[in-house]
Order: C-alpha cells, then structure tokens, then sequence
C-alpha cells in the first residue's frame, strides 16, 4: 500500500489528484446532501415529542459528528507529516484546520438553537457543551500558530505538533455524556447495537452525515490546492502549469 | 548519562535560585488568585467548599502558564539551547530534565503552600488528599504539556497570549478529571478511577511530549 | 559562486572527515547557495568568506546538523550527520553568533555545567584555564557583568576543554582584543597540527602559518 | 513632544499586533479562562454570577501579568532601552507611554469584551457597570506598580523579589475594594466609596510610579 | 596608563566639545581608571584602544551620561551631561555593543520608530538609506532573519539619520564584511569633515586618510 501511496506524497502528483478527485466529491456531495436534507426536512414525520424543532439534527448531528472526524483526519495528516517528512500531508494540516472549525462553529451554533427550544437555554457548561467549544479552541489554536509563523514551511510543522497533541480532546467530546451526567443527548445513533432512533428520521440522517463528509472532503482538498499553489509557486511545476493556463486563456 | 542528564537538572536549580524575583510571580499570583474568591463570595463556608478545588486548580493551571515562557526562552536567546542541540545526549531527555526543574522550582512550591489554602477554603480531610494527589499527578503532566506548547511558540517571541491559547484548552481534561475527584471525595466515594485516569494521562504525556517537544525544538533552530 | 575544486572524497573516507554533497541552502524563496560540494580532511581549515547575507552562517549550521538543508547531505566519516547525530556530536564544537553562555552565572560555573552535559570530567583545571585566557578574578563574577570581549573568552574556553576532532567556528574573532586573538590563532594552529579540521567564517584576513583553503560565497539577490 | 511619545506608542502597538489575527486572541483568552471556570466549580448559574466577578479579575490579572515581564526585559536586551534614555525625552514619560502601551495592548480587550462576559456570566447590569469601572481604574493601577517592579528586576537581583512582596499587599486591598464595589452594586447599594478608594490609590500610583520606574531603569544600566 | 598629552580645555569650550575632568570608574572595588581626562574637539576623532576589559566600554557610557562616574565629571559645551542631559543628547548619537534594532520589526518600522522617538522626520529616504547599506530587498524581513552584519548595518544606519554632533560608537566594525566596514569609515570621515567628532573604540587598527587621536586603556587588576 504505502509503494502505491507514495507518489502522491509529491507536491505535483498531490496537486494532480485533488484535480481529479475535486469533482467527484463535490458532485456527490451536492447530490446525497440535497436528497438528505429535502428527505429529512419535508418528509421525515415530526418528533412526538419536540414537532419540527428536531429537524434541526440534520445539520446539527452531521456537523459535530464531522467536527470531530475532520479533527481526527488533519492528527492523520499530521502524523504522517512528522514521521515520514511529508511536506504535502503539513499542507493538508493547514488546509483542513479552518474547515475543521467552521464545522466546529456550525455544531455550536445548532446545538445552541436547539438547546433553546429543549433546554431553555442557550448555553449551560456541561461537560459535552463544553468540550466541544475547546475543540473549537483547538483549531482556533492550530490555526493561529500556523500564521503566526512567517516561515511557513516551520509553521506547519509546529501546528502539526499542536494538532496531534490535541487529540486527547477527541475521546472526552464523545464520552463526556457517559462520563458525566450531562443534559446533553447519549449516544443515539452511534451505539453499534440498536439505534435508539427511529428508521424514518434515521435514513436521512445518515444521508446527511455522509453529504457533509463529502463536502468537507471537497472543501479540504479545494483548499489543499490552493496552498500547494501557495507554498510551491516558486517550483517549476507550479510555474509550468500557470504558463500553460495562461497560454489556453490566450 | 544519568550524571550527565543531572548536570542539566543542577544548572537549572542553580539558575532559579540566582533569579528567586521570577519565581515568586507564579506563586504569588496562586496565593492572589485563591484569596480572591473567599474575598469576593464572602465567608460562606458552604460554598467556599464547593467552589475550593476547582479555585485551586484552576489558580494552578493560570500560575504554571505565568512562569511556562521562561522554560525554553532564555536558552533559545543566549544560545544554549544550541549546545544541548549538539551535546551528543537524545534531545528529548534533556527536555524531561529541563521539565523536572521547572516543575520542582516553580511548581513544588504551589503544593508546598496548598495546605494553608486548603484551610483558607474549608475542605475537609479527604477533599485536601485527594486534591493533593490529583494535583502531583497532573501537575507534571501541565509542565510536559506546556514544555511542547513553549517549544512551538519559540520561534515566535510573541508567546504570551498565543502560548495560553495553545495550552489551556489541552489543560481541560485534566481540570475535568482533577476536580471530579475531589467532589468525589467530599461525598466520601472512592476517587481511585479519576486519578487512574490522570496518571495514564500523565504517563502517556511523559512517553510522548518530550520527543514533541525535542521535535519543536529542532523546528525552531531552521 | 567560485566553487573551489577540492577532489569530492577525502584520501580515504576517514573517520575524520566532512563531506558537504550538493549542499542547497533556500530561505524565503531565495536561493542562499545550490549544490555546494566540498570536504574537510583531517588537519585541514576551510576558511569560509563572503559579504554579510551570503549565507555563512546557514551553511555553517548545516554542517553541524542544527538546520536542515533544502538539498543535499552532510556526512562525517561517511555517515549523516542527521540519521547519525550522536557519534559526529561527540567530534564535534561549534561557536556560532550566540555564545551560549548564560549571563547570572559566572564563568566557572557556565563552564562546569558545559562540561557535565559533555559529559568531560572537569578537575581543578577550569581555574587554570580562565586564568590564562586573562579572567583572572572574574571567575566568580556573573558573566552579565563581564566586558563583551570576556563573554566571548569564557565562550571560547570551551575549546580548550572538549578534544573533538572538528570545529566549526563563527566569526570567532569577534570582540576579542589583538591578544585574544592571536591566543585563539595559536589554538587553532595547535588543533590542526594535531590532526583536527576546522570550518571558520571571519571577515578578517586570517594571517596564520599554516596553509588555508579558502571558500567564497557570494551574496546572491 | 508628543508626537515623539506618540512613536514610542505606535512601535509598542506594531509589535503587540504583528498580525491582524492576534486581536482576536484577547477574546479568545478570555473566553477560555472563564469557561475553566465553570468546568472546575460547576455549573450552577447561581455560583456562576457569585464569583463571577473573581473570574474576570482574575482573567484580567492573568493578562496583564502575561504581558508584564516583557514590558522592559526585551528592551534592555537589545538595547531599545538605551537608544530611549538617550532620546532627550523625560525618561518617566517614557514610562508613563510604554505602560499605556501595555495597558492597551493587553488589558483593554479585555475590558472591552467584558460585555459580553458579563452576559456569558450571569451578572446582572449594576454588578456589571461597577465591575467594569473597578476594572477601568484597577487594571491601569496593576500596569504602573507592575512596571516598577519589572525595572527594578532588570538591574538588581534580588530586588525583584522584595518587590513581589510589596505588590502582594498592594494588590490584595485593590481586589478587595474591587470586588465589594460590585457587593454592593449586587445589593443596589451605592459604591462610590469604594470606586473613590481605588482612583486614590490610582492617582498616586501615576503620580509618583513612573518616576520610580526611571529611576529602577537607570540604575538597571549603570 | 598612558595618559595622552592633549590640552585639558579646548581652544574655546565651543558649544561641540566634550570635556571629560578626572574620571574615575571603579566596578566592585576594581579601579578601571581614575583621573582620566581628555577634550575631543570639533572635527576630531578620539579612538580609545586598550585589552578586553580595561574598561572602554564603561568609559563610552560614562560619556554618554548612561552611567555614573565613581568621580569627575563629562561637559559638553560646558554643561555638564548629566545634569542637562536634553541639548546634550540632541547631539549625540550613541551605538553601543546592543543594537537597539527589536528582532520582531523590520529594518524599516525600526529606523521609522527611532526617528520618531527622535523627533526626526522621514520620509521616502529611508528605502535609499536601506539599499546603500545593501539591504535591498530586505526592508520588510522581520530583523530576526537578518544575518549578523546585517542587522549591525540596520543599527549602523541611524548614523545616517541623525544630524548630531558627537558620536560615540562601540566597536562600530563588528561583524561588518570588507564594504561595509569601508561605508563606515566613509561616513566617519565625512563626519568630521563637517566638524562633528568622534569616540570610538575598535580591536582592528584603524587605517583612516584622517588624524586620529588614540587613547591606551590598560588592564588593571
Ligand atoms: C451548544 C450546544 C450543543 C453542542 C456543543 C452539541 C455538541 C454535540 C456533539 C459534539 C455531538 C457529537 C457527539 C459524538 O459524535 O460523539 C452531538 C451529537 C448530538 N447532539 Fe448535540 N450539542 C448541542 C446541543 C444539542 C441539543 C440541544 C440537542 C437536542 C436535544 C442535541 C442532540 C444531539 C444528538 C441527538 C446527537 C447525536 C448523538 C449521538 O448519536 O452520538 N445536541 N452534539
Ligand atoms: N528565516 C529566514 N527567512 C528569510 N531569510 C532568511 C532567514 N534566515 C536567514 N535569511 C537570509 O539568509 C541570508 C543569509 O544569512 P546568514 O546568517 O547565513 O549570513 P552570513 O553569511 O552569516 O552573514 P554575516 O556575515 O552577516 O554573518 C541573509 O540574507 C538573511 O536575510
Ligand atoms: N557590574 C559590574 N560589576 C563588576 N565588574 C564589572 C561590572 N561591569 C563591568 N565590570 C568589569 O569592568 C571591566 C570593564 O568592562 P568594559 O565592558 O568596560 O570593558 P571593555 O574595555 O569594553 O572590554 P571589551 O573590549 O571586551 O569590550 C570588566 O573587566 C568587567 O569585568
Ligand atoms: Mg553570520
Ligand atoms: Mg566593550
């Protein structure tokens, strides 16, 4: 596996499969996530208990659900940046880390929504709620130390250091409700056993969580190029391709 | 290397003893920060107890930040860092050496006084050991943690506030877990699982933050 | 650049020898040096020269492992200096522009603390050694109270007291008084006839008996 | 005249705010100390107003500290601070604009979000108009004594510890004052009193700090 | 010590003379120098020479009113510098073995808040300035990834800025390559052709078209 992954650690050939993997993310993306929310926003029957406010889960799940993956794909890419001196996976750090937080905000902002109706309240500090803003805190952090550098190359290496210690966070945002007793929602969806939700609200929310994981994989690789272009315009690759657009233009 | 390895750890006693004025910062802002709230709830011995363990850790996680700059900084400037780059000993060893002198100048001396604040705070027996145990498990665990956020932000000079970003939210769990284990205490439950789970944490932050930490050092020497 | 024609390997590749291959120094898009070959034999200087901003001090720090080349390798007796640090550390002293020398402590115990992560036994000799590199008195002086030409002295005493076989030395004349410098001069004399190489940056000419390889670097926009 | 102290503001602001991204990092420290707060103690929004106000003196004390021990140390360093004492300015207006500096750089965002932790904190608008003018006359109180101290530690090296000391008692009563103003803002009483003891105490900081900061400075250069 | 024969006063105590009366420096119970006096004229350069440590640098500061003389005292134009530091110090320009450039600003933010503090104006100069000291190009690099001479060229350049009468420079050469330590000695002698003067010090001999006045410093235990 790693012999058939290794070319792709190449600046030029990493920049060449995001061009052709672009596409096809995002028009998948486009595709799951519109049957999913139209699915889960128009035809999934209401909850007996919360009416249409639970809707709402089809964006607020997906996006907390996928703040954490994202979290756990950029301490991926870190990982393999420091220990195989992949320059393209420090990229990919800073790429996905502003993707990561606006999906972190996105998990916030619903939850809060949600909470108002549910709870009363806007915000409460228990544990779930909690961990969940120093997630936000963590990609806030990721990401300031990457600009604060001048020397980009150092800078995303140190943020890579950063992503990769803050993993601890991961594991206390997903059992914090089992560790605590939270007001906050049990797992509902991801126990292996039985979901405790039922099928017709379930279908489009796992429509929903797969769209978004599509569209953030788009939106990281989008911004992947985009700083490959970046750091690399100096190299002769870079230079080649931009003369070759510039020549089509003309 | 052992004989070696303490030749660090004596150069940085003597060090803080030279420049006792820096050390006191931390303490007195602990001492500062624990009056602060009796002063500002009022004497109510009841609450004092509740809010007490929470007031101590979190006065110790703000004071380990206050003196956490000064751990790499002064050796990055004068060029010492460098010679320990080229000692010829693993770099991350050194940096659990440099880690246990910070914590035993300016950490040891904030446990050293929490009996007095204990008192200060109203806990009871139980609630004071346990907050005493969680806090020699988990303070060393703050000095490793904030070594690797010092050495990240060395190249920088800006550390302050950006340095604290870093670090509190990495300090959360710790807080989380240290202060179960206290209202555990104070309700007469055991409190062995939370400090399990602090001594794990700290064991994996000792196996792995000084090679972090070694590794954000070398970055800032390009 | 005038790349000098130095033979790429040494006579044989010794245990004492460092091999600069293809050396590419990049900072901030500017190209400091590319494929810089040369090598350092035992008993050899290479005296290293160019204008402020040629890149100097970047090579000399990839040469001891501390930064990292764009391109390219460094090895000494044939191996990396970066996969294999420790065995080229031991043969190594390196006195860049920062002193390492901690300004509240005194000479004396700057120099102990040097020498116990060295790992070098130090006896009664420290004193002996300060007093002939003219800091007599000031041993138990904090160094931050020491003239700027003392700071660099007690730096500097950390040649006389590790035996490694190459030293890379940055500007090491600096601040020093005429006879400082002719001491170090004398030193660095004494350390090749021994059998030791040496890689110096001076912006002075460096008058001594003992033939020089010189290397220019240019400072390139 | 004071287009030149202007300068010697402009440059603390320039390095304060490298980049645009660091003025958010006020906020965001802020934000995370006072949420440690509530993950220590609890989260009962009754405790949460009580030592509300304790918690954003305690943020604010944290920052200003922060910044403190580079208020004059980098200077000294690399030699600003001589090129400034050789200006033909007034040293103690130098002082007096390299504190409002820091005041600016590192305790105004704070105030300035306070607002917005005042709502995050439960605290009600009296208790959070008293707070805030505590705060407006306290925290420039802490720069002016804190900047006496870091002076004094840049040349002697003991000094630094004795002054530690002297600021401990100094504090205590401004946090005192501080927070039974906002008591008794909490119980609709007047708190003119109080406020009127901490610009006191403020106006003879201005007064007579500044002076005795040049005066630390110089001996730091002799 | 050697003391130089010059006449105490000058011609006339002009407004540009710096008279220094009967210095004595004593550091922790070591005499540096004592009854040490000198004038440096208009148009005259005084190089003070003398080991590491035989208390140059204490002297410059002396001078410069940045400390305190154990005895005596420094006038300029008859006043002394200490107590009427303000029109002194608008004729003064020191540099010192410290920089005064701050590592995190550039070149340019640097010189800007300098002159500010000054009370100089400056306007687009400041870019020709850069680039005649050869740091084209490098005006908005934070100072921090400056070479060692390059920052010293930073430092240098408030030679250029400030319109002032007595100079007072550190070891001014220090790290500068073969151009730039010509540059300076251009722009010294231009100084004094214009009838400023000069205090320096400097280990390298100091081979000017132009009379210079020295003055030996010894070391003394
Ligand atoms: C600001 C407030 C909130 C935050 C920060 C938040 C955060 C999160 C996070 C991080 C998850 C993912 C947990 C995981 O995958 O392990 C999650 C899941 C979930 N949240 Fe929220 N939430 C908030 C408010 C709410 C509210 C008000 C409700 C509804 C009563 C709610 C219902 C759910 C549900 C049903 C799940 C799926 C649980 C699972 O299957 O694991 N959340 N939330
Ligand atoms: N982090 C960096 N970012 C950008 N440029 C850098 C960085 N570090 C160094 N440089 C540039 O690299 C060049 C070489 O610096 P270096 O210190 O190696 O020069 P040098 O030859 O030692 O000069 P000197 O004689 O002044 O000591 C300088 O022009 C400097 O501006
Ligand atoms: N605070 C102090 N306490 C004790 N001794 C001091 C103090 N400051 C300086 N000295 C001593 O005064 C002497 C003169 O120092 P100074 O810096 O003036 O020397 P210098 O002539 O400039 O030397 P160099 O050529 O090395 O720059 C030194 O020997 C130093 O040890
Ligand atoms: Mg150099
Ligand atoms: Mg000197």
């Amino acid at each position: 596996m790693w012999k058939w992954l290794h070319p792709y650690a190449k600046p030029e050939r990493a920049f060449a499969l995001c061009t052709t993997l672009l596409p096809w993310f995002g028009v998948s993306a486009l595709l799951i996530l519109a049957t999913g929310t139209i699915w889960g926003l128009a035809f999934a029957p209401a909850d007996y208990q919360q009416g249409d406010s639970f809707r709402i889960i089809y964006l607020h799940v997906p996006s907390a659900i996928l703040s954490m993956g994202t979290y756990s794909a950029m301490a991926i890419a870190a990982f393999i940046g420091l220990v195989w001196q992949i320059r393209t996976a420090h990229m990919a750090v800073a790429a996905i880390a502003p993707v990561g937080a606006v999906l972190t905000f996105i998990a916030l902002f619903t939850g809060a929504a949600w909470g108002k109706p549910m709870w009363g309240t806007w915000w409460v500090w228990d544990a779930r709620l909690t961990s969940e803003l120093i997630l936000l805190f963590l990609y806030l952090g990721v990401i300031a130390l990457y600009q604060s550098f001048e020397d980009k190359e150092q800078g995303s290496k140190a943020s890579g250091v950063m992503a990769l210690v803050g993993v601890v966070n991961l594991p206390i945002i997903h059992y914090s409700v089992e560790w605590w007793n939270t007001l906050h929602q049990g797992a509902t969806i991801t126990k292996f056993a039985k979901p405790s939700i039922d099928s017709s609200m379930l279908w489009p929310l796992l429509l929903c969580i797969l769209g978004l994981a599509l569209l953030t994989g788009a939106m990281c690789l989008y911004r992947l190029q985009n700083e490959l272009l970046r750091r690399e315009s100096h190299r002769p690759w870079v230079r080649a391709m931009l003369l070759e657009e510039e020549q089509n233009a003309v | 290397m052992t004989g070696r390895l303490a030749g660090v750890l004596r150069r940085e006693l003597a060090l803080a003893y030279r420049q006792k004025s820096e050390l006191m910062q931390p303490i007195i802002f602990f001492v500062l920060v624990i009056s602060l709230f009796p002063l500002g709830i009022g004497p109510g011995p009841q609450t004092l107890q509740k809010i007490g363990p929470g007031v101590i850790w979190v006065a110790a996680l703000l004071s380990s930040l206050l003196g956490m700059e000064r751990l790499f900084r002064e050796d990055f400037n004068d060029g010492w860092l460098e010679q320990m780059m080229l000692s010829g000993l693993p770099l991350s060893l050194l940096v659990l050496a440099k880690v246990l002198a910070h914590w035993l100048t300016s950490v040891l001396p904030l446990l050293l006084i929490s009996p007095l604040l204990a008192l200060f705070l109203n806990l009871s027996e139980p609630m004071f050991w346990s907050l005493l145990l969680g806090l020699l498990l988990g303070t060393p665990l703050l000095s490793l943690v904030g070594a690797t956020g010092v050495a990240l932000t060395l190249g920088l000079q800006r550390g302050g506030v950006l340095l604290s970003l870093l670090l509190l939210p990495l300090f959360v769990p710790l807080l989380i877990f240290a202060t179960s284990a206290v209202d555990a205490a104070s309700m007469q439950l055991p409190y062995n699982g939370q400090l399990a789970i602090i001594g794990a944490m700290f064991l994996l932050a000792l196996a792995l933050t000084p090679m972090a930490t070694a590794y954000a050092l070398r970055i800032s020497q390009s | 650049m005038i790349l000098p024609h130095f033979s790429l390997g040494c006579q044989r590749v010794g245990l004492s020898c460092l091999i600069a291959h293809n050396l590419t120094c990049i900072k901030r898009d500017r190209v400091l040096f590319d494929s810089l070959s040369f090598s350092v034999d035992k008993a050899e200087i290479l005296h290293l020269q160019g204008p402020n901003g040629a890149g100097k001090t970047s090579l000399l720090r990839i040469l001891t492992g501390l930064a990292e080349p764009a391109g390219g390798d460094v090895t000494w007796g044939g191996e990396s200096v970066v996969k294999h640090p420790m065995a080229f550390q031991h043969q190594l002293q390196y006195f860049g522009h920062k002193l390492g020398v901690n300004l509240c402590l005194n000479p004396l115990e700057n120099l102990q603390y040097w020498c116990q992560i060295q790992g070098i036994e130090t006896n009664e000799n420290l004193y002996a050694l300060l007093d002939a590199l003219g800091l007599v008195g000031l041993e138990e002086l904090a160094c931050r109270q020491l003239s700027a030409g003392q700071q660099r002295r007690v730096a500097l005493a950390r040649l006389w007291l590790k035996p490694a076989a190459l030293w890379v030395l940055d500007e090491p004349f600096t601040a020093l008084d005429r006879k400082g410098i002719m001491l170090l001069k004398q030193k660095i004399t004494s350390h090749l006839q021994s059998g030791g190489s040496v890689v110096m940056t001076s912006h002075q000419q460096l008058d001594m008996d003992y033939p020089v390889k010189d290397l220019h670097l240019e400072y390139r926009l």
